[in-house]
């Protein structure tokens, strides 16, 4: 930026105090500019014009003697704020000389018309902000349902399986059982339950009076101690199902063969 | 607040008249919708332009909602919007989700099918643990089990059962239909470390008791 | 749920035919007062019988609460019953102490909502000036903006859009009814025109890979 712009510029040797005074506020205030574009438009302003009928080339002069003032008041500008006065001041040169044929890229008239452009939209956009924000708001002048009933939510589990899990799962038990030592002590032992489930299986068969004898499980009889216990068992699985009216059952004499005999009405 | 001029002339005691009754039944609506707690007629009161009838508002407030999808409720001595009763079940949603069956649900599962009717202590029996109440029931609720006849031992336990809806699930005709040990083994299912020989299943060992139980099972299944 | 014997010959498809209007409008109503959030035509469907016509049910409910207190208002593809924004003077008690924004922030938005979908680079080019990460942040966290879709330009950069939450709290069916949006347009003020030779205005952060980098993180999540 050369020094000869400012001197060329009249404005402010010739403009009211007003103005000057209108421009130094800005100066003090040029940390609450967002940058160059808001600085622009702010200045644009002072204009008093529609933003599309702005003088872009008096809106640049503007610009410069802002920067210059700042600068002679050792202010601290941002580089953007420099670059945008060496681009003005760029655009102000273009503006003023006849259009070099010679020269390629958008014309100083194109250049400054989207300028304006820029200023115009950025300018809607803070109306269109403002119009937006006086909108009736949420939680401010219109409200929501204040006693909201949540919706339940009914988490239903629903659990499955397959064949396979099914069958691995009864051959894991099958597998640790084989290796259950006590499995094999019980060997020889016929639990009272064990009795009642196999003479019930086995009553249905016994029209006749048979020998409680008979029902001892293959193999049972030959080994004593198996002998005695499914006798046993036998012996009290019968008295349980005499009790509940499945069979009759007697005896001749002392140390006679036990017999029974499904009851009909059982 | 009131746009009709001529209001203003009205009672002596208040500045301004009160709304227009309708405008008040709006405001009560628009105050009970929004407000988190019930509120009583005070509160509204308390809220609403001066002279309002706020009784009379709910009165017809009360009318308008009558039957419709939200009903203006009493609380105590305050009102509140609520759904009406006969609507409550579009205020659940139901998400499923598929879980896999835990480890003892598809041990115990497996026992009952394979050794059906049987007893909580004879699962027990079988799988050396004692059988959790939680995974009887898991499998009735999804009833892919049921009660079988009381076992005619002392005590009169009740046995289990597999279900149609087990069979259908597992895609199978009849609880035979499901793979013996044999089969198992030659899927490689089980170690040939050990002999089968007493294996209630699928035929083998005919003098087995479990396994005529395992057959009376099946017919039990289909009894009713 | 349906009292009309001869209804029950109607369509083929469905095993129950759908409940009378009436009592569809009175679902949907139930539906739309429990919640606080707006509900989209899909859920409000998902949790009514089958069969239901959600659409003319709303149409209906939206002509009864045409004036009250309470009104029922749509939110992008969505409904909501809001109390009738000229009663917010009664609400004191309800009003939320809505988050002041800074000057950049609302003008941000505005950008987003008026040029949406917008990438960073366009908003720095329309306000002159880069587009402070805490601005974004903040309007995404108010859940006022969101990702929008990637530009199919170089470098692919994200672009920013409004969200259902931001056109439920400014009380907007959808962004075409934004303030002032047709004369905006109109005037040109909504084109997308490029900048101009070296003009130096916006979009500092173009060339920063580590900008690149973020955005680029940030669409894949909200890639839609």
């Amino acid at each position: 930026m050369s020094a000869d712009l400012t001197s060329e510029d009249p404005k402010f040797d010739t403009d009211a105090v007003a103005e000057r005074l209108a421009a130094e506020a800005l100066i003090i205030d040029v940390d609450g500019f967002e940058g160059p574009l808001d600085l622009l438009l702010t200045l644009s302003r002072t204009q008093k014009v529609d933003l599309r009928k702005i003088s872009v080339l008096q809106l640049a002069e503007q610009y410069l003697a802002f920067i210059e003032k700042a600068k002679a008041l050792r202010l601290e500008l941002a580089a953007d704020y420099l670059v945008m006065a060496a681009w003005l001041a760029f655009l102000k040169s273009r503006l003023l000389l006849p259009p070099d044929p010679a020269e390629e890229g958008p014309s100083g008239e194109e250049l400054a018309a989207h300028l304006a452009f820029q200023l115009e939209r950025l300018a809607a956009m803070r109306d269109a902000a403002a119009k937006l924000m006086a909108r009736d708001q949420k939680g401010r002048d219109f409200f929501v349902r204040g006693l909201p009933e949540d919706v339940a939510r009914v988490r239903k589990i629903t659990y499955t399986a397959t064949l396979m899990d099914l069958m691995q799962g009864y051959a894991r038990i099958k597998t640790k059982d084989e290796f259950r030592p006590f499995v094999m002590d019980r060997e020889a032992v016929m639990t009272l339950e064990q009795a009642l489930e196999r003479m019930r299986s086995l009553i249905g068969y016994a029209g006749e009076w048979t020998d409680l004898t008979s029902y001892l499980p293959e193999g049972w009889e030959l080994d004593p101690k198996k002998r005695r216990s499914a006798t046993a068992a036998n012996f009290a699985a019968s008295l349980e199902l005499a009790k509940a009216g499945k069979i009759s059952i007697r005896q001749g004499e002392i140390f006679a063969p036990i017999q029974i005999k499904k009851r009909d009405d059982g | 607040m009131n746009d009709d001029p001529q209001d203003i002339e009205g009672e002596a005691e208040s500045l301004f008249e009160a709304p227009p009754m309708g405008e008040q039944e709006r405001m009560v609506e628009a105050i009970l919708f929004a407000s988190a707690d019930p509120v009583t007629v005070k509160e509204i009161e308390g809220r609403m332009p001066l002279g309002c009838d706020v009784a009379e508002a709910l009165v017809h407030l009360r009318k308008r909602y009558d039957g419709r999808g939200v009903n203006l409720v009493k609380v105590g001595d305050a009102w509140a919007m609520r759904t009406a009763g006969d609507l409550g079940f579009l205020m659940q949603k139901e998400t499923v989700e598929v879980r896999k069956l835990s480890r003892a649900a598809v041990e115990t599962l497996a026992i009952i099918a394979y050794h059906q009717p049987v007893t909580r202590a004879e699962i027990e029996e079988i799988r050396g643990v004692a059988v959790s109440r939680g995974t009887v029931d898991q499998l009735l609720e999804m009833e892919w089990i049921r009660f079988g006849r009381r076992r005619m031992t002392p005590g009169r336990p009740v046995t289990f059962v597999v279900t149609q809806e087990f069979l259908d699930h597992f895609g199978l005709e009849t609880a035979r239909d499901l793979p013996g040990l044999k089969e198992l083994r030659s899927a490689g299912l089980l170690d040939n470390r050990a002999p089968m020989g007493e294996m209630p299943i699928g035929g083998d060992g005919e003098n087995d008791p479990d396994e005529m139980e395992a057959q009376e099972g099946q017919s039990e299944l289909f009894e009713d």
